[in-house]
């Protein structure tokens, strides 16, 4: 079996030591069975039950101390089968070195998603402020209207409640927004590169548009609140403004070559150049 | 589905219309994931299916993509996101509410194999049938039901009312309807709790707000009328009185005022009899008192071993019982 | 087999006799991985056609079939039957068999604790069945349990079940569960200690880690159940009140309990069924696993996620707005690492060169029968859902999406795959399509349409159902999948047999395939590997197909 | 390719003792059995419609938790002798062990005694004897158990059937040892402090 696999002395060259076959362990299973099968039936099939149990105790002891017991059995003639090389594989085109590749072979470093994720946010958050000024209803309002539907005392609120600070629905707005943003933001830093062509068109413009025409449908079930007070213009506009922000971020980033697809020693530089 | 009376998606109560709004959601959502998943491993299946031309050798060995990975699993949390959040919302529109002063109270006591019903504040006290207002959505009426069980563990299901709740001995629990258009609903146990889970079927009638007033009111009249002029009533209402009936049933005005099984005095005023295993008439009453079992087996109440001619008494002092 | 004809019968007989010793004295972790199976498979087709029973007698509202006691022992049984004496013989034969030949090794950790084990749960089966001829015997159905798989206190009190016939039930699963901690504790050590060189935990079959994790579930689930039985039987014995509503005891206690078992049991029931896919999928794509350490990471995490959902089976039971929510939440997390799996297989598949073998068939239906459970469960953690769908048929046609839908066919695939290597023979590929397509058929037309009456107000568990609430002609076509399914059962039972004397000759390695079981020869002798082998990478047969191309280097 | 494969033979190939990892499984297991009774005495704590109550029935037992806990000290001590060969050690602390135990289980016998004809308190009297019994019950079957096998070992070391290679096979019965003595602890800590 060539030089994978090596000879092991136990037993001889001609048998192997495999353990006794043994009917204790089943005589303690039935005595055990037995036990309880006499709560729904006799007392003496209890009583029988634990003299089978504690004799396939003893009897199970005596198998394996002081020495288990084995027996040895003949290796068969015809051996270990041989395995023999097959066809080779099918090298694709990237690179003749690629072809056990973790794909994609370029990406850009997580930090730059993160990095994404947090300009875009900052810029969405800015945008809805512009917007919660220029509406007259304070630069609270939309963070209020983010999080209403999610939290009863809010679902009734007026407009007046719903425009001054509270700080609760600040924390839990900005954990939301956090949250959704840079998890984003790392989808931005793991998939763009996929669209390497124009990223910044699909990040900024049509991923954006794809996911308010999601949530244009739905945004009534997910939170009422703010489907009634939603201005889908200014709307766009911030989630364009998160795109693009999220979308520069990351395609500034230097994409850097991963080289998992090389050994181990030439990753961490102790070789270069060893193949097979 | 249109024949489907207890079809959870025509809701017509508020619990029930909420979580149908939500479960509509969550079917799109998770429709749009299965068509999107699905239709990926079609493809795989399809477009890398081996050929009849393959060559024998193997594909490239790919052993995974970390942007992938994240990819596919960034995209589920920020739907468990949207789901937990909009979830959390409806929990808190239905379990959240708290009673209004005006509701309707009624306490639900699950019994093996029937419910018993009692209004405290109307004084009512009747089975199987739960007879409740309309709620206006503008000037909400709802009924307040509080959940016993006084034997096993049951639960309480009118699918286009509301979601289920159960009832369970040694703890009590709360669930509220608003039902905004009159009719009757159906539903049953839900919760396996014997041998005749399967009928002890339950059925809410929703009256117009007057209509509702007029039902309590001739339920709420003590005695019930005994036109004592007919002998067999009153020969019935004594094989009633004189047998072990009466320590299970009651019946107001008589000694019969057992609470083992369900309380006979306004018997005629509800369309079913034992739990919805068959509707009401002289002809099932007599062959339910001959032997429940033949009607529902495994029912508790026994066959009182009564002769013909006492069954006959016994019904016709039943059916007095309005 | 030429002299046969001068054998007198006695020698026959003495030679049978020889042989059943053999088998039934064995310590041998072969052996007693096929006996798990076989034994198994016997208690499918009593399960299965308890099954059949439940549906001939729902076919048509007010049906007076069955009586309703006999319904109620029959789904109960069959729930029992299928999880202790299905599920788990299975996915315990199938490790039993697989996990030392894959990692090496020339036995389990403990032999004779393996033969003890699987005793332990082949004569509770046996005790629970005794239980039919209890009481009032065969035709009365005997004192059968009729209490339902999860029994729910206090339905399960002296005073709500009397005779023995929830004693039975109470018995039997304990004396189960012994046996199945005893293979749990048998399989991670068997893992831990007794790797073949070079076999590090990166290098472990994928099938040895998915079981490492099964295993630990069984060891923190199982106890749990045994402890809630201990205290109903001390209820039902001693008169003590764990469960004893009357005394202050609390009926929920138990439902907390056995969830906290039953929960973990569903992913213990399960996983195995990952593993067989994960090992089955990249041999008939010709592709190495798509991200093996994620993976591994995506069941350990579900494994840990799995203990902390057990409450969403309560949903209904008027649990706290914070509890309720919490529990929402966290099984909704366990969406995220099942998408994992499922993209990693489609992604396994993606590039390859899929062969669509019976085996692969199965694999595949498998991804799109799981995929859509996980998809019902999402509803299902949607509380107010929940408390329309919980206990309604919905909830049964979703777990029967898992337990046969995926795990199942799983089972199924692992039987075609592995098959050759149990016996020297290959089942047969005709009949076994044809095996595929019925049940597939089947299933689709009982489970999937399942889901309908249950969103229409059906609850489960009931003997009977009134006429005019929808739901006749879906009852109809789900029993008619019943039938569908049984059928697919029967050729398969007729190709396992035929194919055990009539199969063609597999040879140690017919699907091409890298693990070691592949190695050597099928049969497997008795002491499996005349050399132990050395290992250097997770696909060591491809390191030795490909000299050129080997695995290692790149891992 | 050759030279490249012989890397990593056997002889660097070490994999965990399968006694010792048995027996951490083992562990694990009825420590998930523990959780389920401690969680039920806990949660019924209080609950009893009617008496007697802990505070009522209950004296802290110090001298059985002393018992067992300094078993733990003689067990650990009679492995270290086995290790270094010195079987006469072994023995006394051994035979030291199996005595703490079985004082144990005396006083825990005795305290039963007393509950039942005393304070009249057994499984049926409320929740409290229910969950008492069963959790403390509980223990004191793997203290049964725990001494049945200390005895055979004691056995085995006074007929001279004792053997140094045999180490391991003691350090596991010692790992199951420390085991009941920690889940005295707990039970200890649930029962006499917090419980009254």
């Amino acid at each position: 079996m060539e030089a994978t696999e090596r000879t092991e002395a136990t037993g001889g060259p001609e048998e192997i030591e495999v353990p006794a076959p043994t009917a204790w362990p089943l005589t303690m299973a039935f005595g055990a069975t037995l036990l309880g099968a006499g709560l729904v039936t006799a007392g003496e099939v209890s009583l029988l039950g634990a003299v089978l149990l504690v004799a396939g105790a003893v009897g199970w002891f005596r198998v394996v101390l002081p020495v288990e017991r084995s027996v040895r059995i003949p290796i068969e003639p015809e051996g270990q089968p041989r395995i023999e090389p097959r066809p080779p594989t099918t090298h694709p085109r990237i690179a003749e070195r690629e072809h056990r590749a973790r794909l994609p072979v370029e990406i850009f470093p997580v930090s730059a998603g993160i990095k994404g994720g947090i300009a875009g946010g900052v810029v969405m958050a800015l945008t809805a402020a512009i917007y919660g000024v220029i509406s007259h209803h304070g630069v609270w309002y939309p963070i209020n209207i983010l999080v209403a539907g999610f939290y009863r005392p809010e679902l009734r609120a007026t407009t007046e409640e719903l425009s001054a600070f509270d700080g609760w629905a600040l924390l839990f707005g900005t954990l939301i927004h956090g949250v959704t943003s840079l998890l984003v933001g790392t989808l931005y830093g793991m998939l763009l590169p996929m669209f390497s062509r124009r990223p910044v068109l699909a990040g900024g413009l049509v991923a954006p548009l794809a996911w308010s025409a999601l949530l244009y449908p739905t945004i009534g079930m997910i939170n009422p609140v703010l489907a009634r007070r939603i201005d889908w213009g200014w709307f766009l506009v911030s989630q364009i403004g998160f795109g693009l922000a999220a979308g520069v971020v990351v395609s500034r980033s230097l994409r850097i070559h991963t080289r998992q697809s090389e050994p181990f020693a030439e990753r961490i530089g102790l070789e270069t150049g060893r193949r097979p | 589905m249109g024949d489907a009376p207890a079809n959870i998606f025509a809701a017509v109560s508020a619990p029930a219309s909420r979580t149908s709004e939500l479960s509509l959601f969550v079917l799109a959502v998770t429709g749009a994931i299965f068509f999107v998943v699905f239709g990926l491993t079609i493809v795989a299946v399809v477009r890398f299916r081996r050929r009849d031309t393959d060559d024998g050798r193997e594909p490239p060995q790919v052993y995974g993509s970390n942007q992938l990975e994240t990819a596919w699993t960034v995209v589920p949390v920020l739907i468990v996101l949207v789901l937990a959040l909009t979830t959390a919302r409806v929990i808190q529109s239905i379990q959240g509410v708290t009673r209004p002063a005006n509701a309707i109270d009624v306490i639900v006591i699950g019994h093996q194999w029937w419910w018993e019903l009692r209004y405290p504040g109307l004084g009512i006290v009747t089975a199987n049938e739960l007879h409740v207002p309309v709620s206006d959505p503008l000037a909400p009426t709802p009924t307040w039901l509080t959940l016993l069980s006084a034997d096993v563990a049951h639960s309480f299901w009118v699918p286009r009312l509301a979601g289920k709740t159960d009832l369970i001995p040694n703890r009590v629990n709360h669930m509220w309807i608003a039902p905004t258009a009159p009719g009757v609903y159906v539903g049953q146990c839900a919760e396996y709790c014997g041998t005749q889970h399967a009928k002890m079927l339950l059925r809410v009638y929703v009256h117009p707000r007057d209509e509702f007033e007029r039902w309590a009111q001739a339920q709420r009249q003590g005695d019930p009328q005994v036109p004592s002029e007919l002998d067999a009533v009153v020969a019935g209402r004594r094989v009633f009185e004189s047998n072990a009936c009466i320590n299970c049933h009651s019946v107001a005005g008589t000694v019969g005022n057992g609470r083992y099984g369900p309380d006979l005095t306004h018997l005629m005023s509800r369309a079913t009899l034992a739990a919805g295993a068959a509707p009401l008439s002289p002809e099932t009453l007599r062959a339910w008192i001959r032997d429940p079992n033949g009607i529902k087996p495994g029912a508790h109440m026994p066959a009182m071993k009564l002769t013909e001619q006492q069954i006959d008494q016994l019904v016709q002092f039943l059916l007095t019982l309005h | 087999m030429t002299g046969e004809a001068a054998v007198t019968t006695r020698e026959v007989e003495a030679r049978f006799w020889q042989r059943l010793h053999e088998w039934i004295v064995t310590v041998d972790h072969k052996r007693l991985g096929v006996m798990y199976v076989l034994y198994a498979l016997l208690f499918l087709l009593i399960g299965g056609s308890e099954a059949l029973l439940i549906r001939l007698q729902l076919v048509a509202p007010h049906n007076t079939l069955l009586a309703p006691q006999t319904f109620n022992r029959l789904f109960t049984l069959h729930g029992t039957t299928m999880v202790f004496f299905v599920g788990m013989p299975l996915i315990f034969g199938f490790a039993n068999y697989l996990v030392p030949l894959m990692i090496g090794a020339r036995d389990m950790a403990f032999p004779r604790l393996n033969a003890f084990s699987f005793w332990m749960s082949a004569f509770a089966g046996l005790l629970l069945y005794f239980s039919f001829l209890g009481a009032e015997g065969l035709y009365g159905a005997g004192s059968a349990p009729d209490v339902g798989w999860f029994a729910y206190a206090p339905l399960t009190s002296r005073a709500f079940s009397r005779g023995h016939s929830t004693d039975y039930w109470i018995l039997s699963i304990f004396l189960s569960g012994v046996g199945s901690i005893g293979t749990a504790v048998n399989i991670i050590t068997t893992v831990l200690s007794r790797r073949c060189p070079g076999m590090t935990l990166g290098k472990l079959p994928l099938l040895c880690w998915f079981y490492v994790v099964d295993s630990v579930l069984v060891l923190v689930g199982v106890p749990p159940l045994a402890a809630a039985q201990l205290m109903l039987l001390a209820d039902r014995f001693l008169g003590a009140h764990f469960f004893d509503t009357q005394a202050g005891g609390s009926a929920v206690l138990w439902q907390h309990f056995f969830w906290i078992f039953g929960h973990p049991e569903v992913y213990i029931l399960m996983i195995p069924g990952w593993a067989f896919a994960s090992e089955i999928i990249p041999v008939f794509s010709r592709k190495a696993i798509f991200g093996y350490p994620v993976l591994v990471g995506a069941v350990i995490a579900i494994g840990f996620v799995s203990l902390s959902v057990w409450a969403h089976h309560m949903f209904a039971v008027g649990m706290s707005m914070t509890a309720n929510t919490f529990f929402m939440v966290a099984t909704l997390l366990v969406g995220i690492p099942t998408g994992i799996k499922i993209f990693n297989w489609i992604g396994t598949m993606w590039g390859g060169k899929i062969r669509l073998a019976t085996p692969m068939l199965f694999c595949i239906a498998f991804i799109g029968q799981f995929l859509i459970a996980g998809l019902t469960g999402i509803m299902l953690a949607a509380v107010p859902f929940n408390w329309q769908l919980t206990d309604s048929t919905f909830v049964v046609a979703h777990f029967h999406f898992m337990l046969v839908g995926s795990l199942l066919f799983t089972v199924f695939a692992a039987f075609y795959y592995w098959f050759p290597k149990v016996t020297g023979r290959m089942l047969d590929e005709k009949l076994g399509k044809l095996h595929f397509w019925l049940f597939l058929v089947g299933f689709h037309l009982t489970f999937t349409v399942m889901h309908i009456p249950g969103l229409l107000g059906m609850p489960r568990r009931i003997y009977t159902y009134e006429p005019g609430r929808g739901w006749e002609t879906l009852n109809l076509v789900i029993t008619i999948g019943a039938f569908f399914q049984a059928a697919g059962v029967a050729c398969f039972l007729v190709n396992l047999v035929r194919s055990l004397h009539k199969g063609k000759l597999a040879g140690p390695d017919p699907w091409d395939a890298w693990t070691l079981e592949w190695s050597t020869s099928s049969p497997p002798p008795e002491y499996n590997f005349a050399v132990v082998p050395t290992v250097r990478s997770r696909r060591p047969l491809w390191d030795l197909k490909h000299p050129e191309d080997p695995d290692w280097v790149y891992e | 390719m050759n030279q490249a494969a012989v890397v990593a033979g056997e002889a660097g190939w070490e994999l965990p003792s399968r006694n010792r990892v048995g027996m951490v499984c083992f562990i694990v297991a009825e420590s998930a059995m523990f959780v389920i009774f401690v969680v039920a005495y806990l949660f019924y704590l209080g609950k009893s419609p009617y008496g007697p109550t802990p505070e009522q029935a209950l004296s802290l037992p110090v001298a059985n938790t002393i018992c067992l806990l300094s078993s733990s000290g003689t067990i650990a001590w009679a492995v270290r002798a086995l290790r270094r060969g010195r079987l006469a050690t072994f023995a006394v602390a051994w035979g030291a062990t199996a005595a703490l135990g079985a004082l144990f289980l005396a006083g825990t016998g005795r305290e039963w005694a007393r509950l039942v004809h005393h304070e009249r308190l057994t499984p049926a009297t409320n929740l409290f004897g229910t969950t008492y019994y069963s959790l403390v019950g509980l223990h004191a079957f793997h203290v049964t158990v725990g001494l049945v096998l200390l005895t055979t070992v004691l056995m085995l070391t006074l007929f001279g059937k004792l053997h140094r290679r045999y180490t391991e096979h003691v350090e596991v019965l010692a790992l199951y040892w420390h085991f009941v003595d920690c889940v005295w602890i707990v039970v200890f800590s649930v029962v006499y402090v917090i419980g009254r």
